[in-house]
């Protein structure tokens, strides 16, 4: 299959759903002729016009503002927010009223919107550009979380989101926008809440989301040259979270890992443990289950200190391989 | 700025146009409306003392003309979005009483099925998206509306309705550049009533007018009497025909007055009693349009004093209506999260 | 010993804060002649002058940045956000700015500023005032998050807070308010990251934070006439966690629950879940980990809805019995 | 707007009192600065583009008199809050530029240790709060500062330097309004280079100057030329004046450009070759303030020259010095989150 990048499935599915349909129309900061911080619009402004792709002077809150309130009146905005970060910005719009508008009307209002966001560390940006904040999303019922950790699943999802009717918080990384992988060229969708197995293996369950799939793939291959195998779960959509092949996973295997780059504590993973400890996979388990995750500190500008905040493939490696020979 | 009646021929001389543009069966109707919502208010607070009522409220009373001005100035298909203190305008906007009070009570059968309450109704069907528990959260929301009426290109308008404490947020600001930047059929209506909870306005404002804010986006403001409804009428219709126009939003000030408390329990140590009741003497929206339709010759005294009763009435209704509508069932408490 | 409610207590804690050092004053909304939204600072105003007991405007991004400059520049500022909901507009300044200087100026900079902010539903206010967002907090690396659960705790942790040199995020809630216990007149601290065993027991561990602790209570009053013993443990600090009495509990009793308000999904359940599972108190389970917390919806307006949305003592009693009697 | 030297001795007389109360020796320095931050700036593109930094940075080459303009109209005590694009500001303010090239190299020895990089770089010792990389996320700070000062009653002042783009957060608006109704000795210094990123002032802002919307807070709002040091001087000293005799916050606009694109990665499609080049031919502040000093006899031309090398010799040491630092050891990275 042809192959594209994550970047470049993003923006075939962008230009697909504007395609289709006219209420898809772009938002954010330098999305236009700039193209896109990371690149991901570029070229649409051309191709559909500064009225469906519209470059916004910066101010988040108006940008996710902009989105509930064309969601509401029959568009289907999809937002881009420059780095993660700055989604901090627009809580009040995303949480008091995106998410809760149809609940809080008693569910008669929709808000079919897309919110855009890279997240992650690894480019040096520091502390203030290199979030990993979707857990808080997780928590917030009436939104949906999606995190693709391919190109494949970006333009799926992405395709699936757009078609959604809630608002969707989307989730990139940074990192992955330059990797490639086979992507068809016809839209297709990728159901939301769908956890997929990514790899099977029989030791260890790993729970990875996002650039954590492929260092898990990475560690996965060098395990299996010590005779270990693990079994690589990709959650894709966190919320709603389809948690059963999780816990079949578990167990299967025994043993369970959760990698991700957002922070421990309080993080995605703590959701994930918990619902392994509470199914009917605890009585299968056969080691503690473990969490593998960013160090409870800002990210670090150096690179040597920003590389040592978060999982990297040797860590996966080491804790799986702990995991696996009966260390915990 | 009295309802003295000396002063009612110099009104009807200055809204002239406006009466006639209105007609005798509008004007009347926005004096009962205006009855109406200090009715439904009454029965608001009467219900919550008795108990009947859970959580807060906001009351409008003294407010009335704004709602009722703004409203009708506007067309079918045009939206609204307001805030807490949002009884009236959702009344004035023509949504059915029963539904709103059985809303109000937490009923089934209110315009959220009791989800939202006081603070949250709204009624979709009608474009009004809805009354916000957060200051000035409708704001930016009203910005995404007037883009995807430019972009669908229909003559809609939408006019958001806010209040003074709100002006003082960050999200208004956003919201009023990028509304004026894009030029959208927006009306930032800010309901001044003197006070943001406790803090009173020029405590907050370094200006005199909220309207003069308007000059940093390049847009129209204008304040006016909130307590005269044709005045409240007259700019919000000329903000309205600007935005058809497609020449942008506008910023308009009302300034008017509640009489009640913020809330339920507010002791109000932040006002005098004298400055209250110089309002409910002096100026009262009610009075004063009641007086002036009646100098005018479009009412009879007797017609207008009767509205306050027709107002009782439809309120003993609505609340006959949510006593007899089913309370939720918890059974359907996971209901209508996502669509 | 004398007793006080719970926003007496915060308010002695307050006035002894602010007499014991000029550098502590109040910022918010309505704190002045209203005196808070709960009353909290009810009298602060004649005691202190409107130069240390500041009312602001509606702007609760500004009222975060004035904490965070202040504190920069040598004061202790404690201000107040009327509703923990409307904390979704600070998140910029709580979590990019005051949780990260120090870290990002390389430790040469702090942050001594405490937020305090009522919590939690049950007064009817619906959707956009009854949040639970306090394992966002926890999420963020630089932040400290206080959950005081009775009088006694409330003042406790509010002048150790004050005394911190970190931001300190304090969380109240609302149906606390008016409830009484013990207080001890003169001023005292309780360490922040001390997690205390509130009621001894030997079947069940139940972790529970702010009003569910007096639940877990009464839920445990219940459950003793049926020979069951909940052992009831208040982390009071969240962040930084002591979790060690928490796995001693769990490794006497072998069976844990969690409870709190908050949305079970992504909530800090999670996190103490994840605490137990990956601890050597893993080796006493007798039974799976369990969470009990608010539902996945916005909190709706409805009485009887809103309280079927969060945990009530009779889903405690159901839930520990449950776990007592291995109903798992 | 030109460095046409027929026009310095127009200038040499408007400047007048400015550089009578500058003296000599501090207008040498302020012209040696802006060499020295223009050095900075090119030796860190260099440094990036030899691979030597990770991350990002943005660079103010051409816009340095708005930098050493408004430093020099301050005092020591005083606080500083700037961006992104910070280099000149913190050199300006006279931070060791070491430990700024350390940092921006990511060393121990560097102002945050190596934590910080280019977008963080703070020298708290010196009252200078630090970078930013949020757009407007110091201006809220800004207006703690300033009650912390009013509050211990010293004749400090807080400046804070944001962009164009930084005008239109919710932020800005809700600290300008703080700062304005409580008095507090604030400067807000926007720094317009006439775009955020790709987006032109003009299509962001529907006034012509931002400083338009100082009125709506009812605080004073000046438009300077902002490559002409001396009137940034002036502008930011008068308004320290005022912010000293406890009589409030003001808005300075200083308008530049920025020559180079707005990160390492910027392909500059939203603007020609020749606006730039127009603006470094007949703008640039250091040609002009060269020819300022020599035309009014402060320097000579050698000296004005000489300042280059002298600023290529400053940078050469502290890339020097940046070199012969450690790296951050990883043992120590759990270190200084919590005070
Ligand atoms: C973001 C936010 N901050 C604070 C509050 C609490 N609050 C509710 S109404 C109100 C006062 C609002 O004043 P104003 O905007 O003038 O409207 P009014 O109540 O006078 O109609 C406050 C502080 C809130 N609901 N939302
Ligand atoms: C809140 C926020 N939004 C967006 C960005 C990304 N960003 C960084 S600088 C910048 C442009 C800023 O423009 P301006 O304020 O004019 O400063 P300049 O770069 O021109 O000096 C943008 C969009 C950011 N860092 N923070
Ligand atoms: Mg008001
Ligand atoms: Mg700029």
């Amino acid at each position: 299959m042809r192959e594209l990048t994550y970047a470049e499935a993003l923006r075939e599915g962008l230009r697909q759903a504007m395609t289709a349909d006219s209420r898809v129309f772009m938002i954010g900061e330098d999305i236009g002729v700039y193209g896109g911080a990371f690149g991901v619009s570029a070229g649409l402004l051309a191709e559909f016009g500064a009225e469906r792709i519209i470059d916004t002077p910066i101010s988040e809150a108006g940008i996710a503002g902009a989105c509930v309130g064309a969601a509401l009146a029959g568009m289907r905005p999809v937002g881009e927010i420059q780095f993660m970060d700055f989604v901090t910005l627009t809580m009040e719009q995303l949480v008091l009223q995106a998410a809760k508008v149809r609940f809080m009307f008693g569910g008669k209002a929709s808000v079919p919107m897309v919110l855009r966001m890279p997240g992650g560390s690894g480019t040096g940006a520091a502390a203030q550009h290199s979030e990993s904040l979707e857990n808080w999303f997780v928590h917030v019922p009436g939104l949906k979380v999606v995190m693709p950790s391919t190109p494949y699943d970006a333009k799926g999802l992405l395709l699936a989101s757009i078609d959604d009717n809630n608002p969707v918080i989307f989730v990139e990384h940074k990192l992955l926008y330059k990797t490639k992988g086979p992507v068809p060229e016809e839209p297709y969708r990728i159901p939301l809440s769908q956890t997929q197995v990514v790899r099977e293996g029989k030791h260890v369950t790993v729970v990875a989301t996002s650039i954590m799939v492929s260092r898990a793939q990475q560690a996965a291959d060098e395990l299996v040259k010590e005779g270990i195998e693990l079994e690589i779960v990709d959650p894709r959509t966190l919320k709603p979270l389809d948690d059963a092949p999780i816990i079949e996973s578990v167990k299967k295997t025994g043993r369970a890992m959760v990698v991700h780059e957002a922070v421990e504590m309080g993080g995605f993973g703590g959701e994930i443990v918990a619902r392994i400890a509470s199914s009917e996979a605890f009585d299968y388990l056969e080691a503690p289950i473990r969490r593998l995750a960013g160090k409870d500190i800002p990210i670090p500008y150096n690179r040597e200190l920003e590389r040592a905040t978060v999982p990297q493939v040797e860590d996966i490696i080491a804790e799986a391989r702990k995991l696996a020979r009966g260390e915990y | 700025m009295t309802t003295n009646s000396t002063l009612q021929p110099e009104l009807i001389q200055r809204f002239h146009n406006v009466i006639e543009e209105l007609g005798p069966e509008q004007l009347k109707q926005m004096l009962q409306d205006m009855h109406t919502i200090r009715a439904f208010e009454e029965r608001a607070e009467q219900l919550y003392s008795l108990g009947k009522v859970h959580g807060t409220m906001h009351l409008s009373i003294g407010q009335e003309a704004t709602a009722v001005g703004a409203a009708n100035a506007l067309q079918d298909g045009d939206y609204l979005l307001n805030h807490h203190r949002g009884h009236g305008h959702c009344l004035a906007w023509g949504s059915d009483v029963n539904r709103m009070m059985a809303e109000f009570t937490g009923k089934e059968t209110g315009f959220c099925r009791g989800r939202g309450g006081s603070m949250h109704i709204a009624d979709v069907d009608a474009n009004n998206l809805g009354a916000n528990g957060i200051v000035a959260g409708g704001v930016p929301i009203s910005t995404g509306v007037g883009l995807s009426i430019k972009m669908r290109k229909t003559s809609q308008v939408c006019m958001v309705i806010f209040g003074d404490g709100a002006a003082n947020e960050g999200a208004l600001h956003e919201a009023l550049n990028m509304a004026s930047i894009w030029d959208l059929p927006v009306i930032f209506l800010c309901e001044n009533n003197q006070y943001a909870m406790s803090m009173p306005m020029p405590k907050a404002f370094n200006i005199e007018k909220i309207s003069d804010r308007a000059a940093g986006y390049g847009i129209p403001g204008e304040t006016v009497d909130g307590n005269e409804v044709l005045a409240v009428y007259e700019a919000v219709k000329k903000a309205a025909d600007r935005a058809r126009r497609g020449e942008g939003p506008s910023l308009i000030e009302s300034v008017t007055y509640r009489y009640k408390g913020h809330s339920k329990s507010d002791k109000q140590a932040y006002r005098t009693r004298d400055e209250v009741n110089d309002w409910m003497e002096n100026r009262d929206p009610i009075k004063r349009f009641g007086a002036l339709l009646t100098t005018a010759g479009i009412t009879s005294e007797a017609e207008a004093t009767g509205m306050r009763d027709v107002a009782l009435g439809i309120i003993d209704r609505s609340v006959e209506f949510s006593d007899n509508s089913p309370t939720p069932d918890v059974a359907g408490l996971m209901e209508g999260v996502y669509a």
